[in-house]
């Protein structure tokens, strides 16, 4: 084992529909090392919540895993049985939810949704020790004793998404996938919660693996970065190598567009529209809105390539300077 | 209002219930006036054949114990049923819409009062009701009147769902970009709520015309429907009235009883269906 | 909590008295007052009990004492109403309409409770058993028989029952309470002679019933298998059975519970009719006895009584509800 | 001067239940103009809950206060003729935050354009409307032969949000209330739409009240900005200076918690009982902040802090600045403009 916890090699995942195949994820790979917080960005439509889902094997019919393999600790999460693939959810790689505001069963007290993910992996643990555990995860996310009596409803967004980052770190996994936790969140809480989550990762040596579309919180939270357009990765890297030289097109003017204090009044974006994950552009798929296209760009499809120690990036003009 | 565009025809292409249902339920009102074309409606009357005769090549479907030929009877029973469920289901729905609409754009006291009185009345047993209602008018209840009777409870259920889509309808964005848009009041309702509510609206009817045919069989099985008519309950009745079923005469009774089953069904599917296209989430049936 | 009960306390009383109501002025709306035209009309007859028809003319003259202001016999009216006095039948003078009512409530209750549970027990389990993705195939095809049988009304399954198995194959007694030889006592021997004769009409709605609560289950399942926190509990690698349970059909009962409440006036009726059809000893014979002899007190008195136990089961829902949904009982801080 | 449209100590309490009234207060005695003379775009700042959504609606005449007036030309709303109502609908016009909640599902998206040009009476003959759709379409970047004639469903979330500015273009109003116009579309997207915006406001002159929990977009597009806590104004003034070097303790906060999409500007230091204890049940008395406020004083917990001078065109609600000199609430409300 070479020192990552997951590695994705390949990984396709489609969405069967009556005018073909949506791909959704489309051969992705990338490499998560143990404790390591890694950001995966990108637009809505570019299939970064699917990948989320397709790591814990979560992906609702229609939707397939296609191909690829999903390592955890060297284990093909793709290969196992529906009930061995059960027992690794929360205990070795659990998921923090995008919609905090339902995903807590509105008739549960949050005590009984903490233990029940608990007692489902361990039967042996007794009453006492399951409360004791409750506890201790409650305050681990900041809130009070009382709240596990509470009911969801009872409790403000905040509250609730903290209660769901307790229900993932409750069995101390070795990887936390956060699929966009905070997008429905205040800026106030979102920087409460994303410092919570911070915090256990330090202190649980948990990896995780923040995705999102806020450029700032993942300058923010993420040690290395990767960035996803249209079902496939275009690049990724340490963080401040990707915001100090992004080398992708498409990187560059994603960064761009998020707008910084000292240029009052500037705005740049990215022209035209993202591209139907159904037509996919030939060649590189950015090459429709990329300022930078040549030729090649519209007939091959650019392999991601490794320019620089875990430096990685699909564009035709770098593989020039190889 | 802009003609449909060819997505609807698509549309109901793909919904199988909604066509079976309306297959189901054209035959059945075709049935009547059809049928009756083929076959002497005069023997539908009192002492027209010979009592009790099982079913033969002359009485498909026998006689009864009147001495009614049952054919004929069915073909002219059915459509006076199907005639009453339509009417009062129409009176229903009219109601219904009425109020659903002012309990939904209103708000407030208003909207408590109508929501409150419709779940009120849904709770309590409305066949009774109609009970103490229909022993009420002495001499021969007509068809029509049965529709009215009938209808008196047949508004509560399409009061109840179209006030839930107007209130969640109100509350659209585009309502307010109507509003903005120059549009007043009634236009509003009239262009931008009522088409989102059309299949509501029909889903609504459909609902309204089983539980006012419902309450018309169970009115009619207690001999409380039109005395002279040979409408399927009162077959039902007289089928009952009788002890048909203890002495075997099954031809009396099954037809009637297939008849009714086959409306359900036929009303079910076209609600089931028209639920779909409102909201496609909705898995089909089958 | 206090005050949720207390709207509902409110909705039963005003059920009541919109019962009562009815009642009283149903009659004095139509152009000749019936129940004084039925009496005239017996006594006009004659026939043997003709001394007894006078003596109802005027007890009837006495009782609404017509000649006073209407508001008074209205007052009059709702206080043998609450006094559940419903008066005298006409056709079985002099024997209290509530008498009559009382002998026939118990039988009505037993079957009629014991048939709704079954039907909606089973009927809601198998519609979330039929909703659910890793549930067996085969449940798929039951879809199409539950749609039938949820379309015929009770009474004429019923029928169709009667013909099928007592008829026919002569499994179970044609209709009525109870063996025509035995006198109704509480022992063993009747009790099981009692119970083999309400096997029918129990069914008829019993077979009925789960079709129309499976498929409401089966929608309400639909939507709350679309529902986050579905996703969540599958993410915590929850097993498939608790996922169901306690967080799929755990929600979806609650809105199954409220079309439940809802649904208790057609069922009510329903049995009215199924025990007319099997000449069952319940308060639906008594109603059917009554309307064919134009028996106005007793006709009143049946239907006042369906629709205020109606009124307690659906009062007994509505205080039910908040347990099953912490939702509405905690007013929000 | 009176400004277009002026909410003046307006109140708005929402009731929920029939018997027993239980109500939020989601606007809180606040006095606010926009549009008056010279165009500006002003910034209405806050998060979910403060009330700025709620201010909105009473400016544009969907909701009515609960005590107070909403003001159309210094006449209150619900005294204008029908007649003034149109006129009124004429010159305040919206863009809302879901781009796809705006189009009626039943009709195609040029709908939400012909029905004003009808209304309105904006163009005389068919040809005409549709060259005046198509300019407007033009004007935010969007090709007309891609876009009308097809449903919401066929379009993308930016594609919709520029065809309600586009409509907005064409119908020129004297303000425009935008309810978190970008929120919901992606960041490469919104620059055209914030650019579209600007524009309406340099070129045609239109006045824009620009809603947002957003600072960052805020401090881009907007001229004024008006921060809001808990349905009361805590800070009023040019956005650079407040954005830059924010005075009240709580637009501190909200400054210090904007993740900079920068590695090496890490979140600020800030005091661990601000951030932490959101959600806590608000002090009767007093400033609203006070209890999550890590400079309270007692005097916070006494009294409601008034407005204070603190730059010929800034004001903050807090008693850091009591010894700035006070200033009445109407004359705040000019600030904004």
């Amino acid at each position: 084992m070479n020192g990552y916890v997951v590695q994705v090699e390949n990984l396709k995942v489609y969405y069967p529909t009556s005018s073909g195949p949506v791909k959704a994820v489309d051969g992705v790979s990338f490499n998560l090392g143990a404790r390591e917080k890694l950001g995966l960005v990108g637009e809505s439509g570019c299939g970064k919540s699917t990948l989320a889902l397709s790591l814990l094997r979560l992906i609702k019919p229609p939707g397939r895993i296609e191909g690829g393999r999903i390592l955890l600790n060297g284990v093909d999460l793709t290969q196992l049985s529906w009930d061995k693939m059960r027992r690794v959810r929360l205990n070795q790689i659990s998921l923090i939810p995008q919609g905090a505001m339902n995903s807590l069963n509105p008739v549960m007290r949050v005590r009984n949704q903490i233990m029940d993910g608990m007692r489902a992996h361990n039967q042996s643990m007794s009453r006492q020790e399951l409360e004791a555990r409750v506890y201790e995860t409650l305050e681990l996310v900041g809130l009070e004793r009382n709240v596990a009596t509470m009911y969801p409803h009872e409790l403000s967004g905040g509250m609730k998404q903290r209660v769901c980052v307790a229900i993932a770190i409750s069995l101390r996994p070795q990887v936390v996938v956060a699929d966009e936790p905070t997008s429905a969140l205040d800026v106030v809480v979102q920087r409460q919660v994303m410092e919570t989550i911070g915090q256990l990762q330090e202190e649980l040596g948990a990896a995780v693996i923040l995705i999102g579309h806020d450029m700032g919180l993942m300058a923010q939270f993420v040690e290395r970065l990767a960035v996803m357009y249209a079902g496939r990765l275009v690049e990724a890297g340490g963080i401040r190598e990707v915001f100090r030289q992004p080398l992708h097109p498409y990187t560059q003017l994603l960064i761009s567009s998020v707008p910084l204090l000292d240029e009052k009044g500037v705005f740049r974006g990215i022209p035209g529209l993202t591209p139907s994950l159904l037509h996919v552009p030939s060649g590189c798929i950015f090459h429709p809105r990329c300022p930078q296209a040549q030729d090649t760009c519209t007939e091959e499809v650019p392999p991601l390539v490794e320019v620089g120690p875990s430096r990685w990036v699909a564009c035709h003009r770098h593989e020039v300077e190889r | 209002m802009a003609a449909r565009p060819a997505r609807d025809i698509s549309l109901i292409r793909r919904h199988p219930q909604l066509i079976t249902g309306l297959a189901i339920l054209l035959v059945l009102i075709v049935i009547g006036p059809v049928g009756s074309l083929f076959v002497d409606t005069k023997e539908a009357k009192v002492g027209a054949a010979l009592p009790d005769l099982p079913p033969s090549a002359r009485y498909p479907l026998g006689t009864d114990t009147y001495g009614r030929n049952l054919l004929p009877m069915l073909f002219l029973g059915t459509p006076q049923t199907i005639k009453i469920g339509l009417l009062a289901g129409a009176i229903g729905l009219g109601v219904g819409i009425i109020l659903g609409f002012v309990a939904g754009y209103t708000g407030g006291i208003v909207d408590n009062i109508i929501r409150g009185a419709a779940d009120i009345l849904l709770t309590v047993p409305g066949l009774l009701l109609l009970v103490v209602i229909a022993v009420s008018i002495k001499g021969t209840v007509s068809v029509n009147m049965m529709a009215i009777v009938v209808s008196i409870l047949a508004w509560m259920w399409p009061t109840r769902t179209i006030r839930a889509q107007v209130l969640t309808l109100r509350e659209r964005e585009f309502v307010r970009m109507a509003k903005l848009g120059g549009m007043k009041g009634a236009e509003i309702i009239v262009r931008e709520l009522v088409p989102n509510l059309l299949p509501y609206l029909a889903s609504s009817f459909v609902g309204a015309v089983a539980s006012a045919i419902l309450a018309t069989i169970g009115l009619e099985a207690l001999g409380l429907g039109p005395q002279n008519q040979p409408t399927l309950g009162m077959t039902i009745y007289w089928a009952l009235y009788y002890t048909a079923v203890l002495r075997g005469l099954w031809w009396w009774w099954a037809p009637p009883i297939v008849i009714i089953v086959l409306t359900f069904m036929g009303l079910f599917l076209v609600s089931a269906g028209l639920d779909q296209i409102a909201n496609p989430r909705l898995r089909r049936l089958t | 909590m206090q005050r949720f009960i207390l709207r509902r306390l409110g909705v039963f009383v005003l059920v009541v008295w919109l019962a009562s109501t009815v009642n009283f002025i149903v009659p004095r709306l139509a152009p000749v007052n019936p129940i004084r035209e039925r009496l005239l009309q017996a006594v006009s007859q004659g026939g043997a009990a003709k001394s007894d028809l006078e003596q109802v003319v005027a007890y009837y003259e006495a009782k609404f004492g017509l000649d006073q202001p209407l508001w008074k016999q209205y007052l009059n009216f709702l206080w043998d109403m609450l006094r559940l006095d419903f008066g005298v039948s006409i056709a079985n003078f002099p024997a209290k309409a509530m008498d009559i009512i009382l002998r026939a409530l118990p039988w009505t209750l037993v079957f009629l409770t014991v048939a709704v549970l079954i039907a909606f027990a089973v009927g809601t389990f198998l519609g979330a058993l039929i909703a659910w993705p890793r549930a067996p195939r085969f449940l798929q095809f039951l879809v199409a028989p539950l749609l039938t049988l949820s379309a015929i009304p009770y009474y004429l399954l019923g029928l169709v029952l009667i013909f099928l198995l007592a008829f026919t194959w002569r499994i179970f007694p044609m209709g009525g309470g109870y063996d025509l030889g035995l006198v109704p006592k509480l022992d063993l021997a009747f009790l099981a002679n009692a119970a083999k004769h309400s096997i029918l009409p129990a069914l008829s709605i019993v077979l009925s019933g789960i079709g129309s609560w499976a498929l409401g289950m089966r929608g309400m399942m639909v939507s709350t298998l679309g529902e986050d926190y579905i996703a969540l509990a599958e993410a915590k690698g929850l097993a498939g059975r608790e996922v169901f349970m306690r967080y799929a059909v755990r929600n979806a009962l609650l809105p199954q519970t409220t079309s439940l409440a809802l649904s208790m006036g057609t069922v009510a009726a329903g049995a009215v009719i199924v025990e007319v059809v099997f000449g069952y000893p319940g308060v639906g014979t008594i109603l059917y006895q009554a309307i064919r002899s134009f028996d106005y007190f007793v006709i009143y008195g049946v239907v006042m009584m369906i629709i205020v136990s109606i009124g307690l089961v659906t009062f007994a829902l509505d205080v039910l509800y908040p347990v099953l949904d912490p939702r509405i009982s905690y007013e929000r801080k | 001067m009176t400004a277009l449209l002026e909410l003046r100590n307006v109140t708005k309490v929402y009731t929920r239940g029939t018997f027993v009234r239980s109500g939020t207060v989601a606007l809180d005695d606040v006095s606010l103009s926009a549009g008056g003379g010279t165009p500006a775009i002003t910034a209405l700042a806050g998060e979910s809950g403060s009330g700025k959504t709620t201010m909105g609606l009473l400016l544009l005449g969907f909701l009515t206060p609960t005590s107070g007036q909403v003001l159309y030309d210094g006449q209150d709303l619900r005294k204008l003729s029908s007649q003034e109502w149109d006129t009124f609908r004429r010159d305040v016009q919206a863009i809302f935050q879901d781009p796809f909640a705006v189009y009626n599902p039943f009709y195609k998206v040029d709908h939400v354009l012909e029905v004003p040009i009808h209304k309105f009476r904006l163009a005389k003959s068919h040809a005409e409307a549709r060259t005046l759709m198509e300019q407007a379409l033009v004007g935010v970047g969007l090709r007309p032969e891609e876009t009308l004639g097809r449903y919401a469903h066929q379009l993308s979330g930016g594609q919709l949000q520029r065809v309600t500015v586009a409509r907005a273009l064409l119908l020129k109003p004297r303000l425009i209330v935008a309810d978190e116009p970008v929120s919901m579309v992606d960041a490469s997207l919104r620059a055209t739409i914030l650019e579209s915006l600007r524009k309406l406001n340099r070129e045609f002159g239109i006045s824009i009240l620009y809603i947002t929990h957003d600072l960052t977009t805020a401090y881009h597009i907007g001229d004024s900005i008006v921060v809001l806590y808990q349905g009361s104004m805590v800070e009023i003034g040019h956005v650079d200076p407040v954005i830059k070097n924010p005075q009240h303790p709580y637009t501190q906060l909200l400054v210090a918690s904007i993740p900079w999409p920068d590695p090496d500007r890490k979140w600020q230091r800030t005091d661990k009982t601000a951030l932490w204890r959101e959600g806590l049940a608000k002090t009767a008395v007093g400033c609203k902040f006070a209890d999550r406020c890590p400079k309270v004083m007692p005097m916070c917990r006494e009294s409601t802090p008034p407005f204070y001078r603190i730059e010929p065109r800034r004001a903050v609600a807090c008693y850091l600045h009591r010894d700035s000199p006070m200033i009445a609430a109407e004359e705040v409300t000019q600030l904004a403009l």
